[in-house]
């Protein structure tokens, strides 16, 4: 029973930030209906930066700098490559992304070698004892960071005028431009913040229980898919509860692998996708997804 | 294009000795098929390194037989199609592999090199590499390593029969193999696995090392990343979960001493390891440190650069031995390395290369982090192969 | 080709989240007639299309076409019993050709599949040939005969609509449906849309239902009207009884009735 | 553009089609008769590196000539295609090879394991086809992403069928007697015919074959149906195409491409490992269609070619360049290099080349042939 | 672009009351879609505080021209090699369509282009994303709110599922709701009810007392002189005929091919049936 709770509470903080790096790929979404898979490269990135700075100049300093350097990286990304695009769809410019993925990742790659580099965050090791189950301090401040944030960007599509501006311009470039709505600062704020949210997310993917970012640590925005996906690309809502799913599932089939040994042992990191199809057969637009309505 | 009708057949040479491909009167072509992007780029890169200083010291004391060895790198990223490529690319001009990385990586050319391939030297430790003349491991198997480990932790921390030990191991042929070894010593000690498979993307290990906790293990094996010991030694310490952990040879960095964790890992932790450690005391460890550290001065010293170096020079000897016999066609290599019974080359760790179905060694030396030992690791039993260890019987392929 | 059946609307309702489109909506076109539905934008005069052509499923009532009931169908089938629909908005492929798109309206009448395509059967060799004939007749009849290898993007928005209508004709309907033919034409080129319909009644004897906002052409064309406001019917009839009812006059026309001087009596 | 608007835009990519001059159609006969030419003489000049990295390339250009039928000409984003290789080359391999030890298998003659293969890859596809049915853009496309990392579960599980994490050996293909492996000698004009030889031709053949099948079906009823469901999803439906039924089918198909293009690859390899059919692989098939074009058989193979060619050479040359950077120095490797450049490349098609290789191609011919027609030509009175 | 050169004299000089009043002018304007020529030299001026129309059928170069206007060429790959636009003796020639607009031109563009995805408020709020104050957008969504009304009740639904007619007074009531100094309208009547249409008729009169310049591209000929002072006849990119609405709408030629009233000498338009050849039923 304490395993359960144990499981389910890691499950929940886990997901809490794969539901931040989902939270990237929904905004961008949202922006230019293209999906980002350079998103791994914005995490290493700002990750990068937090952990060479955090010695010289400090951890809360060092954040603030690897949030701007991310979403600086993003700028470039988006005005260097998306902006220049004469691609006629966006899944053409997804693969832009890829291509812009494989240079990043490599060129951050070649900086961090072999090292791996912690994050000099507050929390260190700690957990918190919740009666008989234990919880990294680290995941308890994911968990709320990501509600925060998650809760401050629902509000901001809804009711900010660089929400409508942003959801205008991804839906039809033009007509928005006759609104008065500057394309090219709109889709460039966007991947700063999802450059933003991508170095948040580093640092709770690099900080404890993990020892600290390598170059593999890009890597996980890869289960973050599914979680945008089953909670719906274009849903803020649906990031977290994607996130959370995810999470969840992931950690209590690992953890009861031992009794789920027929599906075959690892079966924990297939799961989120397993859920996600299933979801997906009912829901083809995910949990919380605006399916296309069209009429003619 | 290359003059193709010419056939690769053996000839010899001005000097009477037989040469076969990669070899001519002047030069010897030394292989190397090694990661430099992909997963294990920077252990690839100390391999190269340790393998490329080997052959500059060689040629500086006048080549092999007379000849300068040529050593040709590739890169193959780790990744399969890439390795396939290089193979066929290089097999044809090299007389021998130096080293291959990779277990994947070797076993998808596994079968040609099998079939008429020249020595190739590879740096995998899986059963699956045994058995064809070509193919040499170092060391030994996943397996023994962890049996030695685990018949170390019973002398040391009186696991008894019924007991409980996990294995955690990372999904791969190094996991499955280090699995097997587990598993074989805990039923010599009438003990269960407790499994827990992960992935090598897998970052944070609190699940299972959660369900560990439930189980009530006396003692965890890692077979996984450097990352992954950190994430699972650090949580066990937060969780209070206090058992002695046995790391497999790959699932350690020094880097990891400066992690959080590094406490935790000085504390309970050990890694099993074939080759002895750069921190041993031994001439050519030593000096192997000092031109290494001449010729790439900004570098650190790491176990990368020791097995480069020592596959190389296994590589180099069977290449002098061959060359005494006056036969540096392909099966004349592989024979003058497979007549080799104790090679040592200076290492400690000494090798029989005679049965091909067997590792060169079943000794494994039990090491703990430490800071001021040279690569971060200190001997706290020498190289020795415990009685199960002796007895685990390997199945080639 | 015998001539069609009659086609029953009756009660259509259809609902969507929280307003109704269209409110027990009932009507016949009788074999051959032209028969418009006009109504004041809003009115559900495409949702009536788009009930009809399967694009939507009604809440209650029955569609029957003939022997068929359509509510139940999806819409290849509806299609398969013959009933062709242009669209308001354009709805072609533009990178194909006119040729290509008119020839997807064969497909309902085609056999060829993946394997004798990619084999290039003789029996493909030969379907293709028979009807790429009939598809230049058609489209010499619309009047697109020099544009057949032009791909559609490029063709002016009043070409677009009659490559619609020909894609349509090629289905063979038995009942089109025509959304909207002459919006966005100038009087000339309404004209000749005029001209063309009634020319496909004529030459075709298919029955067809004409959705239009142009009175002119309406009052011109149809033999029947029926009027739609808010997914009611309110009105149907002859045009001119119809164009007579002060309710109509109210919900849709307005002035434009009174005052013969205004556009829509000289559109034709 | 919002499909509610009046599409009047005119596409500006793809310019008309126009009759080609009588001379053009016999210019291309003979380029073709060259390509035939250059394609024979290769075995004999060129050799083994090039050669593997040849059939690499063909297999890649039939399957994503597969993938570009579904994304390209249907408009259904696939990630999942390295399944369907995966499935195509272990499939091969477990219908063709002799069970031994803990290894299972068929042992059935090499030929009919390759065509089981690939109607297992087509099964396959089927079994997926409530959701390829069903969704569709980035969603169909992370759905089938699911099905890379099912697959390599499986592939890393299921040991007695795929050898586990090393994979097994792949039994070479022997067609009425002729083995397309070294075992038998065969020396043709001197050059002694070991396998890259035999398999360039044998990926050559069933290049041409499926280039062909595939053009088919874009020219004609199934083609037309496929481009109008990707530009007018209901507009499809109401000319009588059944939507869902076609995506599936065409799912099917493409799957079975793939599945050709696994069988071909595993032959290459002589050995199928499970650690190849990653993300990174398909990843790749749908940068080839990018970049050689969306839709059109032409730009599959040219982008085949491409994205599995580039890497290989750049890696090959990189001895040209001192190798190994020098630890501190912050210097590329070489290999390094060759990756950035890489990525760099697709980033550069993306941007510069709409409709990609292929369509810079044409848009040079049509340059070269003249211009468009002037809105004269093309009004509606006149 | 070659800076204004003086009208070439074969082209009717538009007589215009207030040029110096400095409205919207365009100068011997040359667009081309790659290789396609749309426009080749057209010259207009739309006087503030008026009304004009441009009829011409389609493909003529209408909306090209509005595109020119408003800088939304780019986005058909559409280049200016000559020939100016000038709003108050200010060049627009060669800014970006937010700047346009920021300068109060704001165009309605060809077939409604609402946002489908968002809601019918949302669509409105977008009017206002060019311009600047929250009072001023309230007072412009009260007045748009009152022209159409049924933009009212259906606040909440997503535009995408609006009908075709509500769909265009959506797309007006947007442009509005930046309270242009001029409007640019492309077909606003397109696929509206004679009753709506008269509306559309009635809001520009409207919106233009209230001092809006109007520049009004239709095909609904009739409808478009009798609210422009003054019009312009486009044809294949270039001005055919220009003129005062009343007299433009006495013409013949203008009767014939925009007013679609048959006359009857044949081998015009009129006649084009009798060569239509017949269509057999299809039997197979
Ligand atoms: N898919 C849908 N979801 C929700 N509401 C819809 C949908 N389709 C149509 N409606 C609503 O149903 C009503 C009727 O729409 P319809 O398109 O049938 O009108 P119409 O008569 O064609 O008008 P118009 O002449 O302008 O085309 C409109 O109020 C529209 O908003
Ligand atoms: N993006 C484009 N690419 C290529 N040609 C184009 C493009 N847009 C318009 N054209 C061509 O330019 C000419 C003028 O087009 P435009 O849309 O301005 O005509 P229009 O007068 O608005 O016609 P309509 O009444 O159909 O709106 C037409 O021949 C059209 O084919
Ligand atoms: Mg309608
Ligand atoms: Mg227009």
């Amino acid at each position: 029973m304490t395993t359960f709770a144990e499981l389910l509470l890691n499950g929940v903080s886990m997901g809490a930030v794969y539901a931040l790096i989902a939270l990237g790929f929904v905004i961008i979404f949202k922006a230019s209906e293209v999906v980002n898979f350079a998103h791994a490269s914005l995490l290493l990135a700002g990750g990068f930066v937090i952990a060479k700075l955090h010695g010289q100049i400090g951890f809360w300093p060092a954040l603030a700098a690897g949030i701007a350097g991310a979403a600086l990286v993003g700028c470039l990304v988006e005005f260097l490559v998306i902006r220049r695009s004469k691609a006629p769809d966006h899944s053409v410019l997804a693969i832009a992304t890829i291509g812009v993925d494989i240079v990043l990742a490599t060129e951050i790659a070649r900086h961090i070698g072999t090292d791996v580099l912690a994050m000099g965050d507050p929390w260190g090791d700690r957990v918190v004892h919740l009666g008989p189950v234990s919880i990294a301090q680290t995941r308890i401040a994911a968990l709320l960071v990501a509600l925060v944030l998650i809760t401050a960007f629902l509000l901001a599509f809804k009711h900010t005028g660089w929400g409508v501006a942003m959801r205008a311009a991804a839906e039809d470039g033009e007509t928005a431009a006759l609104m008065g709505v500057r394309l090219g600062r709109i889709s460039m704020s966007a991947w700063a913040v999802a450059g933003a949210l991508a170095a948040v997310a580093a640092l709770f993917l690099a900080v404890f229980p993990t020892p600290g970012m390598d170059k593999a640590t890009g890597l996980v925005a890869l289960k973050a898919f599914p979680a945008a996906i089953l909670g719906g690309l274009d849903s803020t809502t649906g990031a977290l509860v994607g996130g959370l799913l995810i999470g969840v599932t992931e950690a209590l089939m690992s953890g009861y692998q031992g009794d789920l040994a027929f599906l075959g042992r690892g079966i924990g990191d297939v799961a989120p996708f397993l859920v996600m199809l299933l979801v997906l057969l009912i829901r083809p637009a995910g949990l919380f997804g605006t399916r296309e309505l069209t009429r003619v | 294009g290359s003059d193709k009708s010419a056939d690769n057949g053996d000839k010899t040479g001005a000097d009477g000795v037989k040469l076969g491909p990669g070899v001519t009167d002047k030069t010897i072509g030394v292989g190397m098929i090694t990661d430099l992007t992909g997963p294990y780029a920077p252990l690839g890169k100390s391999i190269s390194q340790g393998a490329q200083l080997y052959f500059e010291q060689v040629n500086q004391a006048g080549g092999i037989c007379g000849r300068t060895v040529e050593p040709q790198v590739r890169d193959m990223g780790y990744d399969v199609q890439k390795s396939v490529a290089s193979y066929t690319e290089l097999e044809p001009k090299v007389a021998a592999f130096a080293h291959f990385i990779g277990s994947a990586t070797v076993g998808a050319v596994q079968d040609r090199i099998a079939k008429n391939g020249p020595l190739t030297l590879v740096l995998a430790w899986s059963p699956q590499m045994l058995g064809a003349k070509q193919i040499q491991m170092t060391g030994t198997t996943y397996a023994v390593d962890v049996i030695n480990g685990v018949d170390y932790a019973v002398k040391t921390h009186g696991l008894k029969s019924g007991d409980k030990i996990g294995h955690i191991y990372v999904e791969g042929d190094y996991g499955v193999d280090s699995l097997a070894g587990s598993t074989f010593a805990a039923q010599q000690h009438g003990m269960t696995v407790v499994e827990q498979k992960v992935k090598a993307t897998d970052a944070d290990m609190t699940s299972q090392v959660a369900a560990m906790k439930s189980e009530g293990v006396k003692a965890i094996v890692l077979s996984v990343s450097p990352k992954q010991t950190a994430s699972a030694v650090g949580v066990a310490a937060a969780q209070g979960l206090n058992v002695p952990f046995l790391g497999s040879n790959s699932s350690y960095a020094p880097q990891l001493l400066d992690t959080p964790v590094g406490p935790a890992l000085v504390k309970n932790f050990v890694v099993m390891q074939a080759a002895s450690p750069l921190s041993a005391d031994l001439d050519a460890m030593k000096k192997l440190a000092t031109d290494y550290k001449a010729k790439y001065p900004d570098a650190t010293l790491d176990n990368g650069v020791m097995a480069g170096f020592t596959t190389a020079a296994i590589t180099g000897d069977a290449l002098k031995l061959a060359c005494e016999k006056k036969d540096l066609t392909r099966d004349g290599i592989i024979s003058a390395h497979r007549s080799q019974n104790a090679w040592d080359g200076g290492f400690g760790s000494k090798m029989d290369f005679t049965d091909v179905s067997q590792p060169p060694s079943r000794d494994t030396n039990i090491l703990q982090p430490d800071k001021d030992s040279l690569g971060g690791l200190k001997t706290i039993q020498e190289a020795s192969a415990s009685d199960n260890a002796k007895k685990y019987e390997i199945k080639v392929g | 080709m015998s001539a069609p059946p009659p086609l029953e609307v009756r009660d259509v309702t259809v609902r969507f989240s929280g307003l109704v489109a269209l409110d027990s909506v009932g009507f016949t076109v009788e074999p051959g007639s032209i028969h418009a539905v006009i109504g004041p934008n809003g009115a559900g005069k495409s949702t009536c299309f788009n009930v009809l052509s399967g694009v939507y499923r009604a809440s209650s009532g029955s569609l029957r076409f003939g022997g068929a009931e359509l509510t139940k169908l999806p819409t290849h089938e509806i299609a398969a019993l013959g009933v062709a629909r242009t669209f308001q908005n354009i709805a072609l492929s533009p990178h194909l050709s006119v040729a290509d798109n008119l020839m997807l309206g064969r497909h309902r009448l085609t056999r060829t599949g993946f394997v004798s395509a990619g084999l290039r059967l003789p029996a493909a060799r030969r379907e293709r040939a028979l009807h790429s004939e009939r598809v230049a007749e058609i489209a010499a009849f619309v009047g697109l005969a020099g544009r057949l290898p032009v791909p559609v993007g490029l063709l002016p928005y009043g070409v677009q609509k009659r490559v619609e209508l020909a894609r349509a004709l090629c289905m063979e309907p038995r009942l089109l449906l025509l959304d909207e033919p002459v919006a966005g034409m100038n009087g000339g080129e309404r004209r000749e849309m005029a001209a063309l319909i009634s020319a496909i009644r004529e030459d075709l004897g298919i029955s067809l239902l004409l959705v239009e906002h142009d009175m002119g052409m309406v009052m011109r064309l149809a033999d029947a009207v029926t009027v739609l406001d808010f997914g009611r019917r309110i009105a149907g009839g002859t045009p001119a009884e119809v164009q007579r009812d002060p309710e109509v006059i109210r919900a849709y026309l307005g002035a434009a009735a009174e005052q013969p001087a205004a556009h829509d009596e000289e559109q034709v | 553009m919002s499909e509610t608007s009046v599409s009047k835009k005119p596409p500006s990519e793809r310019p008309a089609p126009r009759a080609l001059p009588a001379g053009a159609s016999l210019v291309r006969v003979l380029a073709w008769a060259a390509v035939a030419v250059v394609t024979i003489m290769i075995p004999f000049y060129l050799d083994a590196f090039w050669l593997t990295a040849g059939m690499f390339a063909m297999s890649a250009a039939v399957g994503a000539i597969g993938i570009n039928l579904l994304t390209g000409a249907t408009g259904q984003l696939s990630m999942g295609h390295a399944f369907f290789l995966a499935v195509g080359a272990y499939g091969y391999v477990y219908f063709s090879s002799e069970p031994d030890g803990h290894l299972g298998g068929l042992g059935l003659p090499t030929p009919l394991a390759a065509v089981l293969a690939i109607a297992l890859t087509g099964l396959a596809g089927g079994v997926f086809s409530p959701i390829a049915g069903r969704l569709k853009g980035a969603y169909l496309g992370i759905a089938t992403l699911a099905l890379i990392f099912l697959g390599q579960h499986v592939l890393f599980s299921a040991e007695p069928v795929t050898g586990g994490y090393n994979g097994r050996a792949v039994p070479p293909l022997e067609l009425l007697g002729f083995g397309f492996s070294d075992d038998t000698e065969l020396v043709v004009l001197g050059v002694p015919f070991g396998a890259p030889e035999r398999l360039w031709y044998l990926g050559a053949a069933l290049l041409v074959l499926s280039a062909w099948f595939a053009r088919g079906v874009l020219r004609d009823r199934p083609g037309r149906a496929m481009n109008t469901i990707r530009d007018h999803e209901t507009a499809a439906g109401v000319m009588g195409v059944p939507v869902a039924r076609y995506r599936a089918g065409v799912f099917v198909l493409s799957s079975m491409y793939g599945g050709l293009a696994g069988v071909m690859l595993a032959l290459s390899f002589q050995r199928a490992v499970p650690e190849y059919f990653g993300v990174m692989l398909s990843l790749d098939y749908l940068a080839m269609i990018v970049i050689g074009g969306l839709g059109s058989v032409g730009g599959a193979v040219i982008g085949a070619f491409f994205v599995s060619l580039l890497p290989q050479l750049l890696t090959r040359y990189s001895d040209s360049l001192p190798l190994v950077a020098q630890p501190g120095e912050s210097g590329f490797s070489p290999a390094e290099a060759a990756r950035v450049l890489y990525g760099a490349a697709v980033v550069a098609v993306v941007l510069f080349l709409p409709g990609g290789l292929l369509g810079l191609a044409s848009r040079i011919r049509a340059s070269l042939a003249g211009r468009l027609p002037h809105p004269r030509d093309t009004r509606s009175s006149s | 672009m070659a800076a204004d050169d003086p009208l070439p004299p074969d082209r009717p000089v538009p007589e215009t009351e207030t040029s110096e009043g400095g409205g919207l002018r365009v100068r011997d304007l040359r667009v081309s879609y790659g290789p396609v020529q749309a426009l080749n030299g057209v010259s207009l001026e739309v006087p503030q505080g008026s009304v004009v129309a441009v009829l011409g059928s389609n493909g003529a170069g209408k909306s090209t021209l509005l595109r020119a206007i408003s800088g939304t060429l780019r986005f058909h790959r559409g280049s200016v090699p000559s020939g100016s636009v000038e709003y108050a003796g200010a060049r627009l020639s060669g800014l970006d369509a937010p700047a346009v607009v920021a300068r109060g031109i704001t165009q309605v563009p060809e077939g409604r282009r609402v946002f489908g995805r968002m809601t019918v408020a949302e669509n409105l709020r977008a009017g206002t994303l060019g311009v600047r104050g929250r009072k001023a957008a309230a007072a412009a969504r009260e007045h748009v709110l009152e022209l159409f009304p049924v933009l009212a009740e259906r606040a909440g639904q997503r535009a995408g599922l609006l009908s075709g007619g509500e769909q265009q007074m959506l797309a007006i009531g947007r442009a509005l709701m930046a309270r242009p100094r001029v409007l640019l309208l492309d077909e606003p009547t397109l696929g509206l009810a004679p009753l709506m249409s008269a509306r559309i008729a009635d809001t520009v009169r409207r919106i233009n007392s209230e001092g809006t310049t109007v520049l009004l591209v239709e095909q609904n000929a009739a409808m478009a002189l009798s609210l422009a002072s003054h019009a312009y006849v486009l044809e294949v990119g270039e001005v055919v005929m220009s003129g005062p609405a009343d007299e433009l709408a006495a013409s013949d030629e203008v009767r014939r091919r925009y007013l679609g009233e048959v006359d009857e000498e044949p081998g015009a338009e009129g006649s084009a049936p009798a060569e239509r050849p017949v269509l057999t039923r299809w039997s197979a």
